[in-house]
């Protein structure tokens, strides 16, 4: 299945790239789309994570056609 | 109720002008007895270095989803009767007003709960990043808020 | 730091902003990160009665000095950069502003903090009353504030 | 000597006047300012007292030329 990647602020810069379409099997959890868009880079910690715009987490399975944004610690206001 | 998320300069008295003299014209005079409001603006320091300048990235689409989420739930919780935010996004220099929170309701207690609760899960939960433009040239991702309790 | 005790009609956002250039052309700008605001408005609903009018009676001199009093003392307490504090006396309609209270600071944290406590003190302390006049034509003095905490 | 006395909103309604100096004997405190300007009326509960414009209580000391308000708990704001 596929599924759309997104990095944002610092994150998008560790990765040099704004996101992807990755292909992966079925089953993955979040943690799987990490490892398959970062070509198995470990991620650093305080990594947050949204699942179709809604906060989530790297335990939650994922389904074709989701949007995953990997981001930073948010620091607006 | 009424989200913005802008990259234009943002007038926070302005702004509050226009928008109670309409929230008047909707729900008629009298009938809001307190009004918080609370502005945070671009200081030209941070973590004791001179900035000069400070772009804020979004998610575009999450952004303005998680706001509308969240001013939901806060004017539920404090029976709000009117409720206006606005952020700024892209590139800011000092002085910028960054975001203005407004509530209006019957009495203080709920305005002042409400606009302080709203700031809260604003800056923990809102998709935005600063990077900042230090006066040296060098640039810089914030990574943490100060405290706001 | 300012306070304003007026018989003529507030309005809260215009005052904000000339007070704001004012507060930008001496501190310059990028000195503070936070604003805080809180304005009281006349409900024309009190205590289940409808409300047509109010008196507000103040003691000249004491009202001003306790004002005063307790704008530098909050202000030396949540080192605040800048203050602004208006309130009507006289005649006012319902829908009008009572209150208004502006304060800057660097931080968030102290801005809502010392706003809040602003209201509090000058709620328990400052000489003003209130008579209200019902539609049904008859007047009562206002005995008690709602809570504040 | 002579004090000053001033009465607010309720208060001045329920004295029927809005001030006046009074003429006392040395070491008066506020109560007894009280009684020489009501005219032994006991005072309401709740009355609150200011002495040259601070805040007091009964049973302060009064001086020759002060200023003694009393006034119903305050509901500005």
């Amino acid at each position: 299945m596929t599924v759309h990647v997104k990095f944002f602020a610092s994150l998008k810069e560790l990765m040099g790239c704004d996101g992807a379409a990755v292909e992966i099997g079925e089953m993955a959890t979040v943690t799987d789309v990490w490892l398959a868009a970062s070509g198995g880079k470990p991620m650093p910690a305080n990594v947050l994570v949204a699942i179709n715009m809604e906060h989530g987490d790297v335990h939650q399975a994922v389904h074709s056609g989701d949007e995953v944004a990997f981001f930073p610690p948010v620091t607006g206001g | 109720m009424k989200i913005r998320v802008q990259s234009e300069p943002l007038s926070p008295w302005g702004l509050l002008a226009d928008y109670e003299a309409q929230l008047i014209s909707s729900h008629g005079s009298g009938k809001y007895g307190a009004s918080a409001v609370f502005v945070g603006s671009m200081r030209d320091l941070n973590e004791g270095d001179a900035v000069q300048g400070m772009y804020l990235e979004h998610y575009p689409g999450m952004t303005e989803k998680v706001l509308q989420g969240m001013a939901e739930a806060i004017s539920r919780e404090w029976n709000l009767i009117d409720l206006l935010l606005a952020h700024r996004v892209g590139d800011l220099h000092p002085g910028e007003p960054i975001v203005l929170v407004a509530v209006w309701s019957a009495h203080r207690k709920a305005a002042f709960e409400a606009c302080r609760a709203l700031m809260e899960t604003l800056k923990s939960q809102a998709p935005f990043w600063k990077r900042e433009h230090l006066t040296d040239g060098s640039q810089r991702w914030v990574e943490k808020n100060t405290a706001g309790y």
